[in-house]
């Protein structure tokens, strides 16, 4: 318990230490570009339940929120439905992989911010484009580690199989997925982790609703408490969402020594 | 049916924010605001939106790049002007030489200045441009980021208010005059369902004619809906002249601004300008107005 | 086929008659194995010895059906043997485990995979389980259980699934002294029970004549068979044993001699 | 040979039957969003040497592309410099892992992206904030993988070390640096990746000059060939100075059996 | 100090007196090893046999400098031993190769480390490295390597560092069966050429037998010295002969009457 006690001490000295700074630095101050921590927190208590300064942001956090996780597993479930049938043809038909792989690869080192413009002018500007980032920001760490997942299953395992009477027909369900499995998942979290990375650049432009819309929207009107607010909001539900595909991959992985 | 219009986040394009009151039986209104004049346009051209207003320079853009962007009334005249920061040296247009210019590529504004600095026997290159969106202009000008901004209303009306910056000039003394927002859709929908831009075409008048005449209404609107400083709503009102029509002045001043970017290279070809202006709603509106 | 294929060949459970193996190896082809001849009865214990490179293993693998002979005939009572089956089962040095299935579905998999009943499944999972002892750690993984634990599931899944030969390839290899007793010791009670057919390739000499009924040498360049011997002694056999030795020095001498 | 022609054919299919797809659905309509494949051809031409449209933009690559490397390196460096000797302090040394490493897991989940508007506030819209950016999109991979490095050196190589007569002031340099270099090039490589992706929305607002500088102002004139030309380019440079790093640790790490 | 001890230290090289180690695991302390006494000569190749968890690691892992004793005295020609020293040199049964270094350099990595100069960290390489017959393979890393070849790199790193005593924690556990038996040859004539002082652990009889010049039996719970015995059988020593096999067996029954 002393132990214990000491670690928490000095893990919460450096964020206590910086909000010092942060409130002696900013507070009181006739100019300051960045609003004091207390203000921040009572913002933040506004956009989430309002009461405070009942304007256009008040009590709207919920909205905007659910706005961007909807955007955001939106579309990296699509992206995962479309990389993991690829990923998999890609990695076990050798035909597929010729015809394919080259292309993908070409297409991997463009970054996926630097589509926006190109998405926003085939899909409209819009919740579309955003929807449509978030799936490319995802798809490549989600098809990269299929095909490795896949490729690199041990040969010996195959051999195990068919000697024990596994038909070849069975043999991708049998042994080809369960050992692909925690490269898979390593891909889906990577794939998470940048849908909302993608989701905030998604929402710069013409989203009403949205985490990033209001992040973008309180800039241009300088209310940089609501920015810093929203920041805080998104890194939460990353943090979240990362938290769940790791309890996940914890269950569904129990027999990986690296997962379980 | 639900009509969705692209309006800009500008006191000269507050006309959409009232379509609402004169909307016919049957028919609602959703109004997005945009960041710039030509993310109002490709959400026109890629069906993001029914009818935008932004301003001709974005519509001249796209049409020069064979979109399909048809321009079927006006919006707006004047709303923009070049700001300096009080306590600095900027007083006339020669000043910027050199200097750290706000402008936003694609905008209305970029070919006024431009054709400014032409008439005072400069180019672009001759000062430094930056690119900053309207919001942000004043903003930077704050900070201190530029020197100088060619902005659009608001911003020119927050800066004076706010004691930060002064206007060295409204830039209407080119062959351009005034011109500045127009009223568009995409070119399918004026062939498929020329009912509809009739429809809106009302509604756009009415609610310009509304808003001109109630200038504390579209300030309050602006407040409200755009989150924007009253205070510097009325100094900015006074540099906007909201309209509707394609007076056949603005379909010149339109040409000779389409010839000015091609000049500057902003284009490459004229736009097909049987395609880009379609008079026929504005026309039949001002003859039922009558 | 032929009236005298027939009878020989039920006679023998495995026979292999002049069977070559040619592999390229960067180009330059080759010979694993040349012109090896070898009948096997039901419920033998064979053990094949020799240095590194001889082609043990090439010969299991063709008759296990991972590999295709280049020239010769394998066949199991009689049929040519083309394709893996589970029929004839695989001990691995690298156990060759499921990573992602417990102990008792690893041992499981084999008849689960060839749709038996589900009932049917467990009571054989259960027995084998407990056959090699793994009777406590039947929900444990793979990665959890020790070398000699890993090589005791190996062998009940092949056991599980009905194997009628069984083939083991250096099965004991990667394992220290002491587990590696153990697992001899318990290898042979289960034989005695069961009365399978082994194929145990293993390049120690003790090892092979302290499991098996016969020995088959091979020596390399290319792999060929160079002796096929009848081990008498009375098991179980002790290493310290003077005959034991004797023979230990007979089969040194043995694989010497074609060094 | 043959086999390799084959392969060559089925790679190039896929691309081709796209461009040939690109250029029927673009070429010779009268309206369309996107340029027919021809016309970007000659765009990125006349980006490169000029001598097409001789306009604003001809001949401009190699000042755009220059002022791009030279911020992704930039932050790039700043961010190893950072990273290289916090990570190897929170790694080994407990009291600094315990002061540091929560305030840092906190902070991590927050977007690189959704640091943008704070950064525009804080340094200026401008060169410095597209800096910044890009020191904290490569800061964070970088981190993580050398205090994972430093951490998960296998303790034998210690007791090799200290039977050896390494002096424990000595262990450092000998046993932990080498030991940690394959998963600090892991991070050096995902760090440099991200500052392509990150380098895009940092020129976004206030640059003149850059890969993302241009493909913006582009986007505003309806230049929608300049936007794919800078597309092309930019996953070109990333796909060069991806492939430099990985150059780089093959030789560095020429004795790990996963790079060497 | 007293007299006495100066001079008991002056013939033996290792001196463990009264030595007790005790862990605690789940906060259950664990006695690992009780009392022990031992004392080494200089030259003496002495083996450690005993089952598994018996202490025998634990014992060599104090004289090596890497845990303390929490009671008793472990001394090296008198000098208390407190911390890892190059003057006893460990060959793990995991090699502990600097993976990042090339053959040579991990063979000449003591000498550099201790500050020696080019030229002499040069020539002690080389001669260390073309004494466990790796001179091929001088600019190889450790993972393009066999197993065997590694544990002869971590031999020749502890030749190379002047060791006096090498300490060996079953060194050739994890090897096959004929890389084994090379690698007992090779290490006997290292030993017979250079006169090192050798503790080596194994739990596997034969080896000790083929090995030593005394073996210590240990037993376990907790881990205690049960036997110390002279083994006089002339080198080099066949496991077929029959006073080696007499000696197995009473090996054999010394270690099964602790158990
Ligand atoms: N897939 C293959 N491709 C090319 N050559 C092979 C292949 N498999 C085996 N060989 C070669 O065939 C020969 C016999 O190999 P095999 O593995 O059967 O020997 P082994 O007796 O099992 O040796 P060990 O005791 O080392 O396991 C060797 O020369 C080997 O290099
Ligand atoms: N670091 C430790 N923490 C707790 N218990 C330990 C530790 N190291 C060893 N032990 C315990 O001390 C006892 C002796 O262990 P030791 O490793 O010395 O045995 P050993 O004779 O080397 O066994 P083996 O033949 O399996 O290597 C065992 O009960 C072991 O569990
Ligand atoms: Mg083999
Ligand atoms: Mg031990």
């Amino acid at each position: 318990m002393p132990v214990r006690g000491r670690a928490l001490g000095l893990a919460l000295a450096a964020p206590l230490i910086f909000l010092a700074f942060w409130h002696l630095s900013t507070a009181g101050r006739s100019f300051s570009l960045i609003p004091p921590p207390l203000e921040v927190g009572r913002q933040l208590w506004d956009l989430a339940f309002g009461g405070v300064w009942d304007d256009l942001y008040s009590a709207t956090l919920p909205e905007h929120a659910l706005a961007s996780v909807g955007r955001v597993y939106g579309g990296f479930l699509l992206a995962a439905a479309l990389a993991l049938p690829l990923g998999m043809l890609i990695g076990r038909v050798a035909l597929v992989r010729s015809l394919l792989d080259p292309t993908l690869q070409l297409l991997r080192p463009i970054p996926v911010t630097a589509w926006l413009p190109l998405a926003m002018i085939v899909f409209g500007i819009g919740p579309r484009s955003a929807f449509f980032l978030v799936f490319l920001g995802a798809f490549y760490p989600i098809l990269v580690n299929t095909i490795f997942g896949v490729r690199s299953v041990d040969g010996r395992l195959f051999e195990a199989a068919a000697m024990l009477g596994v038909s070849p027909s069975a043999v991708f369900w049998k042994v080809v997925l369960p050992a692909a499995l925690p490269s898979i998942f390593t891909g889906l979290r990577l794939g998470l982790g940048f849908a909302w990375v993608v989701i905030v650049v998604g929402e710069m432009t013409g989203v009403q609703t949205g985490l990033g819309a209001i992040i973008m929207e309180a800039r241009q009107l300088s209310r940089t408490e609501i920015v810093i607010s929203g920041m805080v909001v998104i890194g939460l539900l990353g943090f979240l969402s990362d938290a769940l595909v790791q309890a996940l991959g914890r269950r569904l992985l129990r027999w990986s020594p690296q997962h379980g | 049916t639900r009509v969705r219009m692209g309006a800009l986040r500008l006191i000269h394009s507050i006309t959409p924010f009232f379509y609402e009151r004169f909307m016919p039986e049957g028919m609602t209104v959703e109004v997005i605001p945009f960041e710039s004049p030509t993310e109002g346009k490709n959400a026109v051209v890629t069906r993001s939106v029914d009818f935008g207003a932004f301003g001709i320079a974005a519509g001249i853009l796209g049409s020069a790049a064979r979109e399909p962007v048809v321009v079927i009334g006006s919006c707006c005249d004047k709303g923009m002007a070049v700001v300096a920061r009080k306590d600095g040296p900027i007083n006339t247009l020669t000043d910027l030489r050199g200097r750290r210019v706000g402008i936003w590529p694609g905008s209305t504004q970029e070919v006024f200045i431009r054709e400014r600095l032409r008439m005072e026997g400069m180019t672009i290159r001759d000062i430094q441009s930056i690119r900053v969106s309207f919001s942000e202009m004043h903003a930077a000008l704050a900070r201190g980021d530029i020197d100088a901004y060619v902005g659009a209303e608001p911003g020119p009306g927050i800066s004076v208010t706010s004691g930060i910056g002064k206007i060295v000039e409204f830039p209407y003394s080119t062959a351009m005059g005034t011109l500045n927002m127009i009223f568009a859709a995409h070119h399918e929908t004026t062939q498929r369902n020329p009912q509809l831009c009739a429809a809106m075409m009302r509604v756009h008048r009415r609610a310009s004619e509304y808003a001109t005449l109630n200038r504390a209404a579209a300030i309050e609107m602006a407040v409200q809906r755009l989150g924007m400083n009253r205070a510097a709503l009325e100094v900015s009102i006074e540099n906007v002249e909201l309209n509707w029509r394609m007076t056949p002045a603005m379909i010149e001043r339109s040409r000779t601004y389409a010839q000015h970017m091609q000049e500057l290279q902003q284009i490459r070809q004229q736009p097909d300008f049987n395609v880009f202006f379609n008079t026929r709603f504005s026309d039949d509106e001002a003859r039922a107005a009558a | 086929m032929a009236d005298g294929m027939i009878t020989s060949a039920a006679l023998n459970i495995l026979d292999i008659t002049g069977v070559t193996k040619r592999f390229s190896f960067n180009g330059e082809p080759i010979v694993a194995l040349e012109g090896a001849n070898l009948t096997v009865r039901k419920g033998e214990f064979v053990c094949l010895i020799g240095p590194s490179g001889c082609g043990k293993s090439t010969l299991l693998r063709m008759i296990a059906g991972f590999e295709t002979p280049s020239e010769g005939r394998l066949s199991m009572w009689g049929a040519p043997v083309s394709v893996p089956g589970p029929d004839r089962g695989m001990v691995f040095q690298d156990y060759g485990l499921f990573p992602w299935l417990s102990v008792a579905r690893n041992v499981g998999f084999g008849p689960a995979a060839r749709g038996r009943p589900r009932a049917e499944v467990e009571a054989t999972t259960k027995r084998f389980v407990d056959m090699v002892g793994l009777t406590r750690f039947a929900d444990a993984y793979p990665h959890q259980l020790s070398g000699g634990m890993k090589q005791r599931v190996a062998i009940a899944r092949v056991l599980a699934n009905e194997a009628e030969v069984v083939l083991m390839d250096e099965p004991f290899g990667a394992l220290d002294a002491m587990t590696r007793e153990n697992l001899q010791r318990e290898l042979l009670e289960i034989w005695e029970r069961t009365r399978l057919t082994v194929l145990f390739v293993t390049h120690a000499i003790e090892e092979a004549i302290l499991l098996a009924d016969r020995i088959v040498v091979m020596s390399p360049g290319p792999g060929r068979i160079v002796a096929d011997e009848r081990v008498s002694l009375p098991r179980p056999r002790d290493p310290t044993d003077p005959e034991f030795n004797a023979l230990r020095r007979r089969f040194s001498a043995l694989l010497g001699s074609h060094h």
